[in-house]
């Protein structure tokens, strides 16, 4: 049994214009300790289907099917109380926007030593105490002072930081991280995926990170999920899916990485926007954008399967899976990309070796 | 910045508005046509001698900045001077009247945040639902029902058909059970539109803090939803209501006009309504600073309550 | 009682352009309705009308606007009768607006000098002498905002009538005098009188069993007891009487009091040499009695044994210092219209001087004598109201009550009509600004008896057992004024012609549920020496 | 590239805010002088896209700004077209708001919500009257269509659009005005990845086909790379490097660059280089460090020359001392300020809270070696140590900065051409370059 698994998660929002399939038969699993990355556009409904983790997807949202199973125990179905208890306390979520995600009328301390509090983690001074440890440990310094600070009175690096510290206060076996580093200059981005990686060790705690940013993805993640118009299509161990896209969108997500050095002239980059969440394309909702999109594409819908075999994905497996036509067979010129790696010397550090370029590209066919 | 630090500097800038607000008060009344004189003599042809006599009593000869600066020169070291009507000293006048209006604008305003504010937080909450509705509908006809209508309507079917309270206020000391008993009327009557404005604020501003993202992030953190509401969603919206909670004694003020007429309320909105009616100029003079002295006041009571309830403030720039 | 008197005289004078309310007579001038109808004849009033545009050179219809102030509904809707009357001709386009008081009163005293294209519609209150009703309205000097002349009408004739009237002693020369005059202002139609009012007091049955209405505003609650009126208020001995005042007290000081309500709360307290009865006949009250020497010099005899509330005993000296104590006051006007001297004979008599002849004489030589201290410096009367009336002064709570108890000290002995001391022991009057409370009040049995309701309440009441009500003739007008300064207004026969145009009937019926009575001319019949009962507008 | 006489230059350029509002702040003078941009030379060519780099703070959306005429420079002058903004009056000054337009970050905040996309591309137009009455639908309708929107989109409103979307609208309608020089002020930092590659070639695109000229203001070296022929690189309101992206890139650069483009994550899961981590937040620039501002953070920071030190330990003592210094002027218990109880220690050196400080637990907190490999160095240090043991702070400190002070922390650098060759001058304002360029 893993940590987490998600088991045909659907979510709804019913807005003026129509209803929005927002999550769509989401399925996966968490691993304790483990890091796992959703990727995807804003959009494909990777935040929404981390909220529904916690059962909090408020009006005009709704999980319409699936289970969340926690340990075992459905998320969803949990008395109200005993959710309480789970959030914050087994299942965390740091959330996008630190600012906003902190209340602006009490200080950072307060609101760290209210979580422990409410999970009956520590309290009185102990409490503080264990806070101001905390907020040194997410590597604020002058961790005293800043325990009295107002959210306003902190730089985001440090917001992100502090919601962090939140986030770990209860020493949860999940941490839903949603876009953490988005907003954040390059140099604190830095800094916080150090710090995440520290903690992922030091805390053996499982972590989500959502992110549309796959530069953030290759640094720390173990599995990585893409979604999709609030569908997966693809999910590997993170490896392979840098060095072997299994779905188009993932290549294209890939190919329009800025890279310094690449020398391109054009970004290469996916045609077209987002599909339009009230009416979804048919078949693969990718394949109005799809390069290599087929008759078939348009009319059928594919399935996630095992990029290998073809067969059914399990979602409690850790095998590569994506869901185009390609890898049942049904794609009668097969995708036309391919990943070119550009090996640099190994010991060469970027930016300063003269050789200049590095890493992995990925080229449009 | 501290509290303290903070409310001492709001205090100084309230210094400048209040010496605006007596300049433009004092030049108003005497720039509208009629003179105490006119009054006194009832606009009867009075031997000329007579009539200069007695605008020099009242220093109502002197050029207006002049009389501006001697009413200043007054009015610090608490000396408001006789009233030139009806011959009885200003300060004491409106120190008489003081308390009535007090106590009911204290009342009222109690009352209508008692009323509003739990009224606004469950409309919140029960966004849609009959008891949104049906407070939406409460608050509806209490903004639309005219305070004069309203304490007419109360007074006769209360004083008159049950009995329960006086017409008039009873012979009896402010602070006294008679006096509470019967002040339950127009306190209800005041306290009517300002809770109605207070409930719908209330539940406007609980709607949009809601739906803010901290509350998400409470309810993620595994706080109890009563905890949610109450301490943090509460705290954040309440700060428009304390904003308009603030301005409504300007709003009292006015209404206490109409509901002390109707309740034979000896308070300073019939005070003023008086004085003005007998161009007794040094009685409203008074009684405008005083109104501008409690609206700054009650303005500067504002900014420290928002200032302790939200950090931000004290903090911008 | 004469101190009641000087009271009236001075309301009437300084007079009292009335903001809210409506106060008035029921109909005693009924009877020229019928005569005029036939009188008629040869022009009617839109010929009338016509006849005055074609003199002016203006072009029908006139627009022009009629105003009334927003606190007073039933002046607003007959302001609107007549605004409709007006339209119905097509010679006019009239616009109907309501002012607040305030701003309403500036307009009204400022007509003339702003060349307002205004009429506007008032009431006014006089005293017992026909002066009050038409020096302040008429006369040259009065034009506003030195008295109510509004649209500053200036006639020599008319000058010279009231000036006469008021020099003139002899009663029946007087009487000629101002029929002469009403005559002269009902051609001239400078304004037009619509309504005298009423005086009328509202009480309940259970709490008071016969109430005498004093016809003139401001001494309604000298009939609790009245030895010069030969009226007093049965009720078990030491009973408190409260009623109602419509606003707070002023200043109870004779010689700064300003208004009706200061008026109102110390008739009890003050007494004057002589005084007018609810009849409006002249009594003694201070003084026993007194004779006119010559046409300027009035002697009288002092009441013995008089007592102040405050302990002195009333001597001549006493008179003079009152009268004296005028002199630079906002009072001025009520005594030294006519006041030269007063010679003091001995302790109990004295020769009043005049400067010169001087009609009104006896209902105006009645203002309050009041103490030796008070002329002194010694005593405050705004803080302290003193007399040697029935009543001394007893306690004021602002804007709450004003109270009145029992003087034991009072000179009156009794005889066959007024016991030697009043019944009610203590006179609460209760400030109750609001004519919709003031009725609540009475309602709940908090007040006895209230003076100003308004007429639809009354009538409304009046149909209810417990409550009784008490009715009087009154010395007030309602009018209209025109703008007679300006074309067509200057011309009398556009005058004339609204004139006749004014539903009178209608306002006194509809407007004013029957209280009141419809008038043609300024001095109202309660005054009936002097009153016209009819005229001929177009003789 | 750069031409004789550059379309927009900019001359010792200051710009101070002051940090006092009120009435109280001003008559107790207790306002504080924010140097947003102090002293920057910059020059911006026709057809040229200079890129602009730095972290939040920087400075560099204030220059943005002054460079576009919307702020007042508190000293030095901006030049367009050989016209100093400063002596414009208000015509000339309207017009050159017409030629020089600004893109901003959140493209649905810098969008009226109420209005329309039509009205919200052609209000420049009417605005500037620009383009006749009754042309301006089909300008409008043009402009979108460039920035490719279909026309029909001119009758809804933002929220309806996408963040890449509501970022065309911005273009279209700063282009509707024909400017000659944009401003693009992080203008794909809040987009997807996707959205952000084609806002950037629709960037290009424009440029290719108006000749315009970009001033591209941005946090991300990545994204600047891609479309700047030159970058600037800033910090704390002066620039501190310039050059073009291969100068930057491929050759030697400024300690700062060097961390700024280390610190772009590396789509490559097996990728496995170095990275410079900066420590702490861009410091205040109320109070900016003395010398080469970047000299606290800096990983380069340059030793003492009478010692024998490595960069990496003396950064660690440079930290010690910066942090024993604020602890000094703060007053408080020095190991609130410092690294105390060392951060990660996790092995057995580490020290709980109560005990005294130790030599050694503290050099591992800031990962100096036990022991210095220059002896007179490490007899200061240890002296210094010595004394915070004991609980004079002060003496430690003054030990400390009387000891290692470095040349950065006192002489501010000046930029320094290192490479001249290319398309572009390369300069950097940086110690470690004067050698060298002495040298050239």
């Amino acid at each position: 049994m893993a940590l987490l698994e998600v088991e045909n998660l659907t979510v709804q929002f019913y807005t003026e214009d129509g209803v929005v399939r927002a999550v769509d038969g989401l399925s996966y699993e968490i691993e304790a300790g483990e890091t796992f990355a959703i990727v995807g556009e804003s959009g494909a409904g990777k935040s929404v289907a981390s909220l529904s983790l916690l059962d909090l997807v408020g009006r005009p949202g709704e999980i319409v099917d699936g289970e969340v199973r926690f340990r075992g125990r459905n998320v969803l179905e949990l008395p109200r109380e005993e959710l309480r208890r789970l959030r914050g306390n087994d299942v965390a979520i740091v959330f996008q926007d630190s600012q906003a995600a902190l209340d602006p009328v009490y200080t950072v301390g307060e609101q760290i030593v209210e979580t422990m509090r409410a999970h009956e983690v520590a309290s009185g001074r102990e409490a503080r105490e264990r806070a101001i440890a905390l907020l040194e440990r997410v590597g604020i310094a002058d961790a005293q002072s800043r325990y009295s600070d107002y959210p306003h009175e902190l730089s985001g690096g440090i917001a992100q930081r502090v919601l962090v510290a939140v986030g770990l206060s209860c020493e949860p076996d999940l941490l839903i991280l949603d876009e953490p580093t988005t907003g954040l200059d390059v140099t604190i981005q830095a800094q916080l995926l150090e710090l995440l990686e520290e903690l992922a060790s030091s805390f053996e705690t499982a972590i989500q990170l959502v992110t549309h940013d796959l530069g953030v993805v290759a640094e720390c993640c173990d599995r990585v999920l893409v979604m999709y118009g609030g569908r997966a299509v693809e999910r590997a161990p993170v490896e392979e899916l840098f060095y072997d896209p299994a779905h188009p969108y993932t290549a294209g997500l890939l190919a329009s990485i800025p890279r310094i050095g690449a020398d391109r002239e054009r970004l290469p980059s996916l045609p077209g926007g987002p599909p339009n969440p009230i009416q979804p394309p048919t078949g693969c909702r990718f394949h109005p954008r799809c390069p290599y999109a087929e008759e078939v594409c348009a009319t059928s819908e594919p399935d996630l399967v095992e990029t290998e075999t073809g067969t059914a994905a399990d979602a409690t497996r850790q095998d590569h899976v994506a869901a185009c036509h390609e890898h049942t067979g049904d794609l009668e010129d097969g995708l036309g990309y391919a990943v070119r790696v550009v090996d640099d010397s190994p010991d060469a550090t970027r930016g300063t070796s003269p050789g200049g370029s590095s890493g992995r590209g990925h080229d449009d066919r | 910045m501290s509290i303290i630090r903070y409310t001492l500097r709001r205090a100084l800038t309230a210094v400048p508005v209040l010496l605006g607000a007596t300049a433009i008060t004092f030049s108003f009344v005497y720039l509208t046509p009629g003179d105490p004189v006119d009054v006194l003599v009832g606009f009867d042809h009075v031997d000329p001698e007579t009539r200069a006599a007695l605008r020099a009593e009242y220093n109502l000869d002197r050029p207006l900045w002049q009389q501006y600066l001697l009413w200043l020169g007054d009015v610090v070291t608490f000396e408001f001077g006789e009233s030139p009507i009806t011959g009885r000293d200003v300060g004491e006048t409106v120190a008489s009247r003081l308390p009535h209006t007090v106590a009911l604008g204290v009342a009222s305003w109690t009352l209508s945040l008692a009323i509003g504010v739990p009224l606004g937080i469950l409309a919140a909450i029960k966004q849609g639902q009959p008891a949104d509705e049906a407070s939406r509908i409460a608050a509806l006809v209490g903004i639309a029902t005219p305070n004069f209508w309203l304490g007419l309507v109360l007074l006769f079917v209360f004083a008159v058909h049950l009995g329960w309270v006086r017409v008039t206020p009873p012979d009896a000391p402010l602070v006294s059970l008679e006096m509470a008993w019967f002040v339950i009327l127009p306190t209800v009557t005041l306290a009517t539109a300002l809770a109605a404005i207070v409930t719908r604020l209330m539940r406007s501003s609980m709607r949009r803090e809601l739906d803010r993202e901290y509350v998400r992030a409470a309810r993620a953190r595994g706080l109890r939803e009563r905890t949610v509401i109450l301490k943090h969603v509460l705290r954040n919206a309440s700060t428009a209501v304390v904003t308009v909670a603030g301005l409504q004694i300007a709003f009292l003020v006015d209404g206490a006009v109409v509901v002390e007429h109707v309740f034979s309320w000896p308070g300073m909105g019939q005070l003023l309504v008086e004085s003005i009616g007998r161009r007794d100029v040094s009685v409203v003079q008074a009684s405008v600073l005083l109104i501008a002295v409690a609206t700054v006041a009650a303005n500067l009571l504002v900014d420290v309550a928002y200032a302790i309830i939200d950090p931000r403030i004290r903090h911008d720039r | 009682m004469g101190c009641r008197k000087g009271f009236d005289e001075r309301v009437g004078r300084r007079t009292i352009l009335r903001g809210l309310g409506a106060v008035g007579t029921i109909g005693l001038s009924g009877c020229i309705t019928a005569e005029r109808d036939d009188r008629i004849s040869e022009s009617g009033p839109t010929e009338l009308i016509q006849r005055g545009f074609e003199a002016t050179g203006v072009d029908a219809p006139f627009e022009t606007t009629i105003y009334a102030n927003a606190e007073n509904g039933e002046r607003s809707r007959w302001a609107q009768l007549v605004q409709h009357e007006l339209n119905e001709t097509g010679l006019f386009d009239v616009d109907f607006e309501q002012l607040e008081w305030g701003s309403y009163e500036q307009l009204c005293l400022n007509m003339a000098d702003n060349a307002e294209n205004a009429l506007v519609t008032l009431d006014i209150s006089g005293g017992w002498d026909p002066h009050t009703y038409v020096n302040s309205l008429f006369h040259s000097d009065r034009r506003s905002p030195n008295g109510f002349n509004f649209n500053h009408y200036t006639d020599d004739r008319t000058d010279e009538l009231i000036d006469s009237g008021l020099a003139e002693s002899d009663p029946e020369r007087r009487a000629d005098i101002y029929r002469e005059l009403q005559e002269r202002l009902a051609r001239q139609v400078p304004i037009s009188i619509v309504r005298s009012g009423e005086e009328t007091a509202i009480y309940r049955c259970d709490a008071i069993d016969d109430w005498r209405q004093y016809p003139l505003p401001g001494s309604e609650y000298d009939a609790v007891y009245t030895p010069y009126g030969r009226e007093f208020l049965e009720s078990e001995d030491g009973a408190e009487l409260v009623v109602d005042l419509p606003a707070t007290v002023s200043n109870p000081d004779p010689v700064r009091m300003n208004d009706t309500t200061s008026n109102m709360a110390t008739t009890p307290i003050y007494e004057g040499l002589l005084a007018v009865d609810f009849e409006g006949a002249v009594r003694p009250s201070l003084a026993t009695d007194w004779e006119q020497l010559d046409p300027t010099t009035y002697r009288f005899e002092l009441r013995g044994d008089v007592a102040f509330h405050n302990g002195e005993t009333l001597t001549a000296d006493h008179v003079r210092a009152t009268f004296e104590r005028y002199a630079g006051t906002p009072r001025e006007t009520d005594v030294y219209d006519w006041y030269e001297d007063t010679v003091v004979i001995d302790e109990t008599e004295l020769e009043i001087h005049l400067e010169r002849e001087y009609g009104p004489f006896e209902v105006s030589v009645g203002v309050p004598i009041v103490p030796l201290a008070a002329s002194e410096g010694a005593l405050d009367l705004s803080e302290e109201p003193t007399g040697t009336g029935p009543y001394r002064f007893d306690e004021y709570a602002d804007g709450e009550y004003w109270r009145l108890r029992r003087f034991d000290g009072h000179w009156f002995d009794g005889d066959e009509s007024v016991p030697e001391r009043p019944p009610v022991e203590t006179i609460t009057m209760r400030i109750v600004p609001d004519p919709a409370s003031r009725r609540a009040a009475i309602e709940a049995g908090e007040l006895d008896l209230a003076t100003q309701i308004s007429a639809a309440d009354v009538t409304d009441l009046e149909t209810q057992s417990a409550y009784c009500v008490e009715r009087s003739a009154a010395g007030a007008i309602d009018f209209l004024v025109y703008p007679a300064y300006l074309e067509p207004f200057t011309n009398a026969d556009v005058r004339r012609g609204i004139d006749r145009l004014i539903p009178r009937e209608t306002i006194v019926e509809d407007v004013y549920a029957g209280v009141g009575a419809v008038a043609y001319t300024p001095i109202p019949p309660l005054l009936e020496e002097f009153a016209v009962d009819s005229l001929d507008p177009d003789r | 590239m750069t031409g004789d006489d550059p379309l927009l230059r900019a001359e010792g350029l200051e710009k101070r805010f002051t940090t006092s509002d009120g009435l109280l702040e001003r008559l107790l003078g207790r306002g504080e002088t924010i140097r947003a941009v102090d002293g920057v030379d910059l020059e911006i060519a026709e057809g040229e896209t200079l890129g602009l780099v730095g972290e939040s703070g920087c400075g560099k959306t204030t220059l943005g700004r002054l460079l576009v005429g919307l702020d007042e420079p508190s000293a030095g002058s901006v030049v367009y077209r050989g016209r100093d903004l400063a002596t414009l009056d208000r015509r000339e000054r309207r017009e050159l708001r017409t030629n020089v337009q600004y893109v901003f970050q959140n493209p649905l905040a810098s969008l009226n919500p109420q209005l329309p996309v039509g009205d919200i591309v052609g209000e420049p137009l009417a605005v500037h009257d620009i383009v006749p009455p009754d042309r301006r639908d089909d300008r409008i309708a043009d402009l979108l269509e460039t920035v490719g929107l279909e026309p029909s989109a001119a009758n809804r409103y933002p929220r309806e659009f996408s963040g890449g979307q509501c970022q065309r609208i911005a273009i279209a309608r700063a282009l509707a005005v024909e400017p000659e020089v944009l401003v693009c002020d992080e203008p794909v930092t809040a987009l997807d990845v996707s959205v952000q590659a084609r806002i950037l070639n629709l960037l290009s695109e424009l440029q290719a086909e108006f000749g315009l000229s970009y001033l591209f203001v941005s946090h991300d070296l990545s994204v600047v790379e891609h479309v700047a022929d030159r970058i600037a690189v800033m910090y704390l309101g002066r620039i501190v490097e310039r050059g073009s992206p291969t100068q930057l890139f491929e050759g030697d650069s400024h300690p700062y660059t060097e961390a700024l483009l280390s610190a772009i994550p590396e789509p490559d899961p097996c990728w496995e280089g170095d990275r410079i981590v900066l420590e702490g937040d861009v410091p205040s620039a109320i109070d900016p460090p003395s010398g080469c501002q970047f000299h606290t953070r800096c990983p380069k920071v340059i030793p003492p020359s009478a010692y024998d030190l490595e960069c990496e330990v003396f950064r660690g003592v440079m930290d010690l001392r910066l942090d024993l210094a604020d602890a000094v002027a703060d007053g408080g218990d020095p190991r609130e300020a410092l690294r105390w109880p060392p951060a990660g220690a996790t092995n057995a050196t580490a020290i709980d809270a109560d005990s005294t400080f130790t030599a050694g637990a503290i050099k591992d907190a800031y990962g100096i070696p036990r022991t210095l490999t220059d002896e007179d160095a490490e007899a200061a240090l240890t002296e210094a140590l010595e004394a915070l043991a004991a609980g004079d702070a002060e003496r430690a400190r003054s030990r400390l900065s009387r000891t290692f002070e470095s040349p950065c922390e006192t002489d501010r650098p000046d930029p320094q051409v290192v490479d001249d060759s290319g398309d572009a001058r390369h300069r950097i304002a940086c110690h470690r370059f004067y050698d060298r360029a002495t040298r050239e």
